[in-house]
């Protein structure tokens, strides 16, 4: 397979796993406004508990399913116990929070699972490598890459095509009104902040094998997505998916031809993009107009 | 004093100015009219420069300021007041006019001299407070004022700037009568030399205070004169207290 | 003018000689009490203190959260490294050099967020911020990559030897007071006003005719040359620098600072740094959940005094004189 | 060693209480009253633990610690009759961090001995303060060629130097495995020191060095740099990574099919004991060089790996080793001088005559550089029982310090 075909094939995966972090990110920010700075450590968080799980049980599989659930549930607390008091301050009184927040679940994954270094082992049967036009591609980031694209366009799904979501949307258009027909607000939030963490954990479990599972993770993360959102609009699923490939490509293809400068690439991008357009590609003036 | 020209604008496909033209001449109580929806603060936005027109012209003065940013207009003398509350709510009302005054006098970037050495501009604040009767409450933090007082404090703050055009967006809308009574004793006082546009809703405000009429409709206007003119005329009647009688 | 309407003036010549004196004995009496470590401490404390003065200038009195206010810490410590040590000048070249290239760059840098409002400067400042550091990392030859660049030898002051703890101790106070009166000056000059004005209602500015991107611009100007400041003071203290100084946990203390101590007041971020660069020095000897202990403070803060130390000060004080 | 005394007068408690050293270890008592000395004698050790102890160079530090206190619990807690305190640092992986660190050590905890650092970076901070305070200093992890060219009289390199360890995989590769390789690392200080030395030796020995990239730490996928490798495959890749850049890299070397293609050799970080859980199968069959492995078959050795696998499952790695010798280091020496380690000179004196059979085999210091001479092991990732360690399959004895650290 031609060299420059392999690069781009490496800079969609990258995308992908971009887009799976940052997909959790932008739905918090969207439908509740919560710049989320604790969002790499419900990554982090996924993947230890997931290495319990693969230790356990040995199945990766089993691992995915179960991972995200006390994440969800530690997301949900979070949401109960701090942020339901937070709605009616300024976004920095939340953005402190989360970094508050980030700090401590760092500790307490370290005090339970140690400082150690850990990976998890792709499943059976995607260990091993394809052969794409006589260069071996490795299976697992195939199939990381069909899981991606099933994940955005089940979110899309469930958003847009069913009655959850068009409650969830209908809560963060006008949190009043929807109150006003009968919906729970207050619950609806919970649960969206608790699937944006389920989602990132999700994330972890699915990078484990390729990222690693440490202590540390959370902040490597956690500023690419931030990047990604940025540039494709805070709070829009649609502009994470622009944005990750945006940043896959640059930073793939930057290491690959230009590696001077492939650390600044993605920093010139965000930039750049923030100028022309404040509010990412498919951002919306919260002002309105 | 303050004219537009054939000034048009649209949100997509609704047209909210179309084709306005009026005229504000040297001390007139100019009053734009017109039912909800008829896109009265949207006009009011566009001559502020909050908003730019998609054609036509603004002059102020003779100038034409339809390019200008809004606060270049301030510059050049035209003053507005807002509906909603945009005042500074953490600072004192003598503070909210006092900024108002420092914009047209003062040394903004000064960084070197209290704020008190600028008796040009204490001097000022002083005067509009005094115009507007604020004195009782000037030390108070705007964000814990009634609503009656916030509509007084938006006018001084913009008097504070010393303009020769005032736009007043419904100074008396949600005051109680009494309220009401006291804002037209206010208005009327102003000095000749300012020229007021202002939006209202009340009739009774109107006339006792406007010398001329607007009658905007759904971003048109439809009649404009004198108050006993633009009271007579037909469409303005159908508009307004729907079919004729 | 009319009493009624303008607060009272405060006797000033008794009030400063009062004040002059406190200072004095409270700058003062470490020398007397603390020996080399001790002093080195509060000297960190003092330039840390600066740092927070200068992000607080911008957020508290501002408005404008920044998440990337360590890149002109960074930049005025690396600048006064580089300059003292790669063209063998007078360290105090240096410094004016650290700060010059703050300042310049906070211009530059600050032309591009002061566009933008709200989260939109968030992730700008901190846009910038990230490439600095990849600058700091990635351009080895100058910047000795991430291993970073020393190699600078404090000056002399008045015959007096800087690389003393002493010397070094009151020259940072010096530059710590000069930095509060300042500050003070400027939140109560005309233009202090225009930027709380434009922190509490930018579309009124525009309207009574301020233009708020310039007064926004200036303030982040100044913030950016306080801080470069507060680098400079650092590259000599340290004589050392790594891209660590320009990091995002760099951006995240500084902001921590603040908002422990309490935002827009003028001795809140003082008291922020000398707590939380005490409680680090105290806490992480002696036990390893630091981190666990920095994000209950962070989480406490933000629950239980948003306003800040200060602030909750303030409030336990009035509600107490009410009763 | 009086006028030493005079020419330095300090007014500090430090000063003092080393002053009061100085006096015992010349035996000019009389000036002192006996209980004075006594009381100095009687009082604990004080050890500086200075490593990074958090993020991602968290483990390694924490791994040196738990080596020198794995060796003081051995010993019963006493050095020299006297017990010992072991003061932990973070140095947080920031020279300007360490810098006060170091500092507050020295001059508040008032120290005999520094142990650390781990980052070369943090080593070279605090270079300059450590030879003003005169402290004796054990570096325990550290491993830049040049920090031993200073020659700071009271340093010492208990553990690896990245050129020791290096360049000894440069001749040996050259010799022994293929002629070309390509070489791959770490973008900062160690990652250019190693590599230089890897390239020097093999290049001397009559290889070709086909390609070097350098890669920023912390990068998260390595791809786009592994299917540049790909397309034409060299003989062998040399890599130098830590951490969680080690794991990362060797999975994805092996994901992606180059481990069939280009034989796996690297330095000692990069395949060790504590990277092998998180590399899994991938890390089969690579060859590394390191002062240590954890499979030798001496008694020292195995007596060490016991007493480690009672506290932990895994296997000792070299950094776990490092502390563990350090501390042993540090109590012949205060053996040497009776426990009198206020004495700096004396202190250093006795470290410098250093001679031991540690785990990882005879441990002596160059006398000019204060560079631990030490055997350097080539291994091989073996899975042995269902667990991968590091097999010896050829040992260089006693190689010393870079030659023109010593000229």
């Amino acid at each position: 397979m031609d060299l420059f075909l392999t690069q781009l094939l490496n800079g969609l995966v990258y995308s992908v796993l971009l887009f799976l972090v940052s997909a959790g990110l932008a739905l918090i920010f969207g439908l509740l406004g919560i710049v989320n700075l604790a969002h790499g450590s419900f990554f982090m968080l996924g993947g230890f508990v997931a290495l319990s799980v693969t230790a356990a049980t040995g199945s990766f599989w089993l691992a995915m399913l179960l991972a995200p659930i006390p994440v969800m549930a530690v997301a949900g607390l979070i949401e109960v116990v701090f942020l339901r008091r937070l709605y009616a301050r300024s976004q920095l009184d939340q953005v402190l929070l989360t970094f508050g927040l980030s700090f401590i679940l760092t500790d307490v994954t370290e005090t339970i699972w140690g400082k150690g270094l850990s990976s998890l082992q792709e499943p059976q049967g995607l260990r091993e490598g394809v052969s794409i036009l006589g260069n071996v591609f490795p299976a697992y980031r195939l199939a990381l890459l069909a899981f991606g694209f099933i994940c955005a366009f089940a979110i899309w799904l469930v958003l847009e095509r069913t009655r959850a979501g068009s409650m969830v949307r209908a809560g963060v258009d006008d949190a009043r009104t929807a109150m006003g027909i009968g919906l729970n607000v207050p619950a609806l939030r919970t649960a969206t902040f608790a699937i944006g963490g389920g989602l990132a954990a999700l994330a972890g479990v699915v990078a484990g094998p390729l990222l690693g599972v440490f202590s540390g993770i959370d902040v490597e993360v956690l500023i690419p997505a931030f990047i990604v959102v940025a540039i494709g609009g805070l709070g829009s699923l649609r502009g994470a998916l622009i944005g990750s490939l945006v940043i896959g490509f640059a930073d793939t293809l930057g290491k690959a031809y230009i590696p001077g400068v492939s650390m600044f690439l993605i920093y010139f991008a965000m930039i750049g993009i923030l100028l022309v357009r404040p509010y990412g590609l498919f951002g919306q003036d919260p002002a309105g107009g | 004093m303050l004219r537009l020209e054939n000034i048009s604008k649209a949100f997509g496909s609704l047209v909210v100015s179309n084709s306005v033209t009026l005229d504000v001449t040297a001390g007139q109580r100019h009053t734009i009219i017109g039912p909800n929806g008829a896109g009265k603060t949207t006009l009011i936005n566009q001559i502020g420069g909050q908003l730019s027109p998609d054609s036509g012209k603004i002059f102020l003065h003779g100038q034409e300021i339809t390019r200008l940013s809004a606060p270049l207009r301030a510059r050049a003398g035209l003053a507005r007041t807002f509906q909603k509350n945009t005042l500074f709510q953490a600072l004192s009302v003598f503070e909210n006019v006092r900024l108002g005054a420092q914009a047209a006098h003062g040394r903004t970037y000064d960084l070197f001299r209290s704020w008190r050495s600028d008796t040009g501009v204490l001097a000022q604040a002083e005067q509009a407070i005094e115009q507007m009767n604020l004195g009782r409450i000037a030390a108070q933090p705007v964000g814990k004022l009634s609503y009656g007082d916030l509509r007084q404090v938006e006018v001084a703050v913009a008097l504070a700037t010393s303009p020769t055009v005032l736009l007043l967006d419904e100074p008396t809308s949600g005051l109680s009568p009494s309220e009401t009574a006291q804002m037209i004793d206010v208005l009327r006082a102003l000095p000749r030399e300012i020229s007021i546009l202002m939006i209202e809703h009340d009739m009774e405000v109107v006339f006792s205070i406007a010398d001329h009429i607007t009658v905007l409709y759904y971003g048109e206007v439809i009649a404009s004169g004198a108050p006993r003119n633009v009271a007579d005329d037909p469409r303005v009647q159908e508009v307004y207290l729907g079919a004729p009688q | 003018m009319t009493s009624m309407i303008l607060p009272p003036k405060q006797p000033a010549a008794r009030r400063f000689v009062f004040v002059a004196m406190v200072l004095a004995c409270v700058v003062l009496s470490p020398l007397a009490v603390l020996s080399g470590y001790g002093l080195d401490v509060i000297t960190e404390i003092m330039i840390f203190a600066i740092v927070a003065v200068s992000l607080n200038l911008i957020l508290g009195y501002g408005g404008m959260v920044s998440f990337g206010h360590a890149a002109f810490f960074g930049l005025g410590a690396y600048a006064t490294v580089l300059i003292s040590t790669r063209y063998d000048v007078s360290p105090w070249l240096g410094l004016a050099g650290g700060v010059g290239t703050a300042t310049a760059a906070a211009i530059v840098i600050g032309a591009f967020c002061v566009r933008l409002g709200g989260v939109g400067f968030f992730m700008m400042s901190l846009a910038f911020a990230q490439l600095l550091n990849s600058g700091a990392i990635k351009w080895r030859p100058l910047t000795g990559g991430s291993d970073g660049v020393g190699g600078l030898l404090r000056p002399e002051l008045f015959g007096f030897d800087l690389s003393d703890a002493g010397p070094m101790y009151l020259f940072t106070a010096a530059g710590l007071v000069g930095v509060l009166l300042f500050m003070r000056m400027v939140i109560a000059s005309p233009f202090g006003h225009a930027m709380v004005g434009t922190r509490e209602s930018s579309l009124r500015m525009d309207a009574i005719g301020y233009q708020t991107r310039r007064i926004r611009l200036a303030a982040f100007a100044v913030s950016g040359a306080i801080a470069g400041l507060g680098g400079a003071l650092y590259a000599f203290y340290n004589g050392f620098v790594s891209p660590d100084a320009l990091s995002f946990g760099m951006s995240g203390m500084i902001l921590l600072m603040v908002i422990l101590g309490g935002k827009g007041s003028l001795l809140g971020p003082v008291l922020g740094a000398g707590l939380f660069l005490s409680v680090k020095n105290i806490v992480s000897t002696h036990t390893s959940h630091w981190l666990l202990i920095v994000g209950c403070i962070f989480v406490a803060c933000v629950m239980v005094c948003p306003d800040g130390i200060l602030g909750f000060g303030k409030r336990l004080f009035r509600s107490g004189e009410r009763r | 060693m009086v006028e030493k005394r005079s020419q330095t007068p300090s007014a500090t408690r430090r000063g003092l209480v080393r002053g009061a050293g100085l006096v015992t270890a010349g035996s000019l008592v009389s000036a002192f009253p006996m209980p004075a000395i006594a009381q100095v004698t009687k009082s604990p050790i004080r050890i500086g633990c200075l490593n990074v102890y958090n993020k991602a160079g968290g483990i390694y530090g924490q791994a040196i610690f738990e080596g020198l206190q794995l060796y003081l619990d051995q010993v019963g807690g006493k050095i020299a009759g006297r017990s010992v305190e072991l003061l932990r640092e973070d140095d947080e992986f920031n020279p300007q961090v360490a810098l006060q660190k170091a500092r507050k050590l020295v001059e508040s905890e008032k120290i005999q001995i520094l142990a650390g650092p781990l980052g070369s970076h943090i080593a070279a901070a605090i270079a300059a303060y450590m030879k003003k305070a005169g402290t004796p200093w054990i570096v325990t992890g550290a491993g830049s060629t040049e920090l031993t060219k200073g020659r700071l009289p009271h340093m010492f390199r208990a553990t690896f130097s990245n050129w020791q360890v290096a360049s000894t995989m440069g001749a040996w590769a050259a010799a022994n495995l293929k002629r070309e390789a390509a070489v791959i690392a770490s973008d900062y200080l160690a990652g250019h020191d190693i590599a230089d030395a890897f390239r020097d030796s093999f290049v001397k020995g009559g290889g070709k060095v086909v390609k070097e990239i350098f890669t920023p730490p912390g990068t998260n996928d390595f791809s786009a740099y592994i299917s540049d490798l790909v397309t034409s495959p060299p003989p062998m890749t040399y890599v130098f990574y830590s951490g969680s850049d080690a794991i990362r890299f060797v999975k994805q070397y092996d994901q992606f099919g180059l481990k069939a293609k280009s034989d796996l050799i690297g330095f000692q970080s990069t395949l060790d004991a504590d990277t092998f859980s998180g590399q899994g199968d991938s890390a089969l069959g690579a060859i590394s060089s390191s002062i240590y492995c954890e499979t030798l078959d001496t008694p020292e050795n195995k007596a060490y790996v016991d007493l480690f696998r009672e506290k932990k499952k895994s296997y000792p790695g070299v950094f776990d080793e490092s502390g563990y010798t350090a501390m042993r280091i540090i109590d012949d020496a205060a053996k040497l001088i009776d426990g009198n380690v206020e004495d700096d000179a004396a202190f250093a004196a006795a470290l410098a005559k250093t001679n031991i059979k540690a785990p990882r085999g005879p441990v002596s210091f160059d006398q000019v550089t204060h560079q631990a001479i030490q055997n350097v092991y080539i291994r091989k990732v073996e899975k042995v029982d269902g667990v991968l360690r590091n097999e010896p399959i050829a040992t260089v004895a006693n190689v010393g310090d870079y030659p023109p650290n010593k000229a």
